[in-house]
């Protein structure tokens, strides 16, 4: 499988994305959002971060770079694409995934791990978990809190479009929504970190089957 | 050159949760009075256009796009018709 | 031969009016000058001369006790006098370190003082060509009772967030007490460590006659003009009006200029002579003290600045502190490569001047020459030699002056851990990312943090620690202390201490008794540096922490780094398991 | 009750990282004629007060107090009176 990770101007997050599949061994690549084509890739990441300093709002800029009209391309084409943080955000701004990111319901950048459970096992980033399992993922956001009107929370859950859930909502989000994906089930976002969950050096290794769902999901297809 | 005052908030039913620690920090300040505070933004744009027509449409659109998010926020502006500067 | 611009005063008036004494620089500084010069300084060098020997960018009064410094062993590759110091890690690897302290600043505007101290570090740190890791404070703040006092940390913490959690550098340690001598000086130190390859190793320096100045980032604007002489300057609460001297930061260009930096020395480190940030007196500190250490002279045309605002003064342009700026000295005839990286980046870049070797500082602007002077006499402050004192208090404290009462234990356990100073500080330092980068192997929360060198079994500890109320009681014994305190956190994640950075916060060195204890505090951090083999490598000082002639304890931040080489041998500070055995060690 | 409007701008030579952002993306999007782009607050503040006078000294008071930063922002407001609302 060959994977994109987008760097957005002010993206920070996106090496930690890098490393991170390529310990599961795929081919990853930084691909700059200077750049308009995403034909050769089965999967595209938009990593965490302060894409232009988040000024404005969170991903409103960065949703009109160059490089989203191949990640909408990629989208319609079926493509994984995976927004995490700045990423889901980012998503959300461009339309590919419903709803906003808002500020936190108590004001503030929090940076903490919290537990989050599993919404809908059966999705391309879930399946390798214990759908019962409680994980801790790292979160690291001042605008986290999901919003949408009540008619898309109801078509979310209707479609099992949630994905995970806080446990204990740390910043306000409606129906305590962690994660969500599209109705097809290949656009994906979620406020979270796995990505800083897999490697033991760090003390928490909770981020391993995120990926390793993802590794069978492209398998699967192929 | 036209300058465009534009009047950003949320919609009445978004939580705005820092007008509501504002509004909370008044009370506590002892500014009894104070019933509701809505934190939103202001820009000011600067721009050409050869006229208040095409001014008004510019500034319509590049706020629909980029200015506002139009799931929570919505807006108003005022157009005013401003000297050009050398260097503004 | 020099000229005025207009509107300017004019040299005569300059001399008349004293006005350099606003800028801090005394009476007989302004006639050696005019004694070097052989002529009246104009109003620009009036300027220029006023930046570079206040005591913030020359040192002139903590240059003699801070030479005492030990800083030297096998694995120094870089003591102080640079951005920052280098330490040999093994593996052609080195660890960069230092300390920077934004105490006014953050007093007069706290999220901007906190935020672009965090930047003005990091710039210390990749303008060494090295890659920030971990970046981490030392805060001392008034009584949480106090109104003004919350306002002030909640300001700085939310500063330290905004600037580092965007650049994507975690903020991975610190500490934090809380005393009302800190009410009216409150202390913002930040620590940031990065990480090299030897081989990339740059220096500040301006060598080689004809090569080019560029100036690269954020454009320029009237930000903290004369900061450094306002940091300087002992503060007083009816100065409202110095408040106009904060500068704001921006962490999203200072993102991009950090990359590209980054970039250009991995791409062309065979092009580029010196790079250096733009800190303290700005574009002037910064180009002078290039040229200074490589004997050279340099010559700027200030209409190539990039500006932000219009009708900007020489002198104006030469101060400012605007944020996000370096200056990069590159081969002549190479210049385009590295305007090409830049411009890449969408970042102002633009060659400004180029090194002579007459040994001259020359501005021009508008076809005219606004200043020239020696550069060795300008980046060389008259040096002052303090007369130092011992304080009265000390002599008049006894051993036995203050037994404690216990009656009940328990409660007393209960009132201390309520203290805000001893208490968890979670609630605060939550608010930095201390995971970005994915490499924090401990978190804060611990005794030290510690960051894993990717690609290795390596890991990095630090810390940062003093308790002030030890230097207060005995101003040497306290210093060792702090030293002792963060080389035990280090020892306490598994890892080696291998060096020091500082950050030596005190009241007015022109009272004897501070200048004393400055002196001593050196001192036992010396003792104990040497007994550990942890040379001090980097520092900071800030002086004049007074409000009203009411001095701050003396306060020497040690920020101190460990070297573990193999990070799964770390430990962390939690009990592991039911029934292991607990041993107190030590005396 | 009053409403107040208060538009907060940075003073003209403080940095406005955000507006020269929102500038350059607004001139990648092709909205040529865009110059400049300054972005500010804007609060909407209803507050009791028993006269125009009062809410005006109220509003300055605290607007000065919490709402600008006086090292970096400067302000101006409009006043309104508004019906009181059961539930505002
Ligand atoms: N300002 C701060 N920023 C980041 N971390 C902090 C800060 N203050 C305290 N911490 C973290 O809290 C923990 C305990 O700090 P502290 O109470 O100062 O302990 P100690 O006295 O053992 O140094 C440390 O891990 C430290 O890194």
């Amino acid at each position: 499988m060959k994977a994109a990770v987008i760097s957005f101007p002010g993206s920070n997050c996106d090496f930690d994305m890098l490393y991170a599949l390529q310990d599961f061994g795929v081919d990853a690549q930084i691909v700059s959002a200077k750049e308009n084509d995403l034909t050769g890739f089965d999967a595209i990441f938009l990593p965490g971060g302060f894409s232009y300093g988040d000024y404005l709002r969170t991903g409103a800029i960065a949703r009109f770079s160059p490089i989203m009209s191949a990640v909408t391309q990629a989208a319609n084409d079926g493509k994984l694409i995976v927004g995490i943080c700045n990423g889901f955000q980012i998503l959300t701004e461009a339309g590919l995934l419903p709803g906003q990111l808002l500020v936190n319901a108590t004001p503030g950048f929090i940076c903490d791990e919290v537990p989050l459970r599993i919404a809908n096992p059966k999705t391309a980033f879930t399946n390798a978990y214990d759908p019962a399992e409680t994980m801790m993922i790292p979160i690291a956001h001042g605008e986290g809190n999901y919003f949408a009107d009540d008619a898309t929370l109801a078509k979310l859950e209707e479609n099992q479009q949630v994905v995970f859930r806080y446990e204990e909502n740390p910043n306000g989000s409606a129906h305590d929504i962690a994660g969500i994906m599209n109705e097809q089930g290949n656009v994906f976002g979620m406020m979270p970190h796995p990505e800083r969950a897999v490697d033991a050096v760090t003390g928490n290794i909770d981020g391993q089957n995120f990926f390793k769902s993802i590794l069978s999901g492209i398998l699967a297809r192929a | 050159m036209y300058l465009a005052k534009i009047y950003v908030t949320y919609k009445p039913s978004i939580l705005d949760p820092q007008g509501e620690v504002i509004k909370a920090a008044l009370q506590r300040m002892d500014y009894a009075g104070v019933e509701q505070v809505a934190q939103g933004k202001y820009f000011e744009v600067k721009l050409h256009a050869k006229d208040v027509d095409t001014a008004t449409a510019e500034v319509e659109s590049f706020t629909d796009a980029l200015l506002i998010n139009q799931n929570t926020e919505t807006y108003r502006f005022d157009l005013s018709l401003v000297e050009d500067e050398v260097n503004a | 031969m020099t000229t005025v611009t207009s509107n300017e005063l004019t040299p005569e008036q300059v001399r008349d009016s004293k006005i350099y004494t606003q800028w801090g620089l005394t009476e007989a500084e302004y006639d050696l000058i005019v004694a070097e010069l052989k002529r009246l300084p104009n109003f620009t060098e009036a300027g220029i001369f006023s930046g570079m020997w206040s005591e913030h960018v020359s040192y002139k009064k903590s240059k003699p006790i801070l030479r005492k410094f030990w800083s030297t062993n096998e694995r120094v590759l870089q003591g102080p006098g640079e951005g920052a110091g280098i330490l040999d890690i093994g593996d052609g690897q080195a660890v960069v370190f230092k300390a920077e302290s934004h105490n006014h600043p953050s007093f007069v505007e706290p999220y901007e003082g906190a935020a672009t101290g965090v930047g003005g570090i990091l710039r210390d740190i990749f303008s060494m060509g090295a890659q920030p890791i971990a970046v981490l404070d030392s805060l001392r703040f008034g009584e949480l009772d106090d109104a003004h006092t919350k306002h002030i940390v909640d300001g700085v913490i939310a500063g330290i967030a905004g600037y580092g959690n965007a650049i994507g550098i975690p903020t991975v340690g610190g500490e934090i007490s809380f005393d009302n001598v800190y009410a009216g000086n409150p202390l913002v130190n930040v620590m940031a460590v990065g990480l090299m390859d030897q081989a990339a190793m740059q220096v500040g320096q301006a060598k080689g006659v004809g090569n080019a100045i560029i100036y690269v980032g954020a454009k320029t604007g009237r930000d903290g003009i004369n900061g450094a002489s306002f940091a300087s300057a002992e503060f007083s609460t009816e100065h409202e009006s110095d408040r106009s001297a904060v500068q704001v930061g921006d962490p999203f260009l200072e993102k991009l200029v950090m990359d590209a930096t980054l970039k250009a020395v991995r791409e062309h480190s065979d092009i580029i002579v010196g790079i250096q940030d733009m800190g303290a007196a700005g574009l002037l500190s910064s180009s002078s003290e290039m040229a200074a250490k490589a004997g050279m002279g340099i010559t700027l045309n200030l209409n190539k600045v990039p500006q932000r605002e219009t009708h900007m003064t020489p002198y104006e342009l030469m101060l400012s502190e605007s944020q996000e700026r370096m200056l990069l000295v590159v081969k002549r005839g190479e210049e385009q490569a590295i305007l090409d990286l830049f411009q890449a980046a969408d970042l102002d870049a633009v060659v400004i001047g180029e090194v002579t070797d007459n040994g001259r500082y020359v501005l021009s602007f508008n076809d005219e020459i606004v200043a020239d002077v020696p550069i060795d006499f300008l980046t060389h402050a008259p040096k002052q030699d303090l007369p130092m004192a011992e304080p009265k208090r000390l002599a008049a404290f006894t051993a036995d002056q203050y037994q404690p009462e216990l009656t009940d234990v328990k409660q007393t356990i209960l009132d201390l851990l309520a203290q805000p100073t001893i208490a968890s500080k979670a609630s605060l330092f939550r608010h930095f990312d201390s995971m970005v980068r994915a490499d924090t192997a401990i978190k804060p929360g611990g005794d030290a943090s510690l960051v894993r060198v990717r690609g290795t079994k390596k890991a990095l500890a630090m810390t940062t620690d003093v308790n002030a109320r030890y230097l207060y009681l005995n101003p040497r014994v306290g210093a060792k202390m702090a030293v002792a305190e963060a080389a035990r956190n280090i020892v306490a994640t598994g890892a080696l201490p291998i060096g020091i950075t500082d950050g030596l916060n005190f009241g007015s060195p022109d009272n004897p008794e501070v200048y004393y204890e400055l002196d001593q505090a050196v001192a036992g951090i010396n003792d104990v540096a040497k007994q550990l083999n942890t040379p001090i490598i980097s520092g900071n000082v800030s002086l004049y922490n007074e409000t009203d002639g009411q001095a701050i304890y003396p306060t020497p931040m040690i920020g101190m780094v460990g070297l573990l080489d193999n990070v799964d041998h770390a430990t962390t500070i939690g009990f592991k398991q039911a029934g292991d055995a607990i041993y107190v060690i030590g005396a």
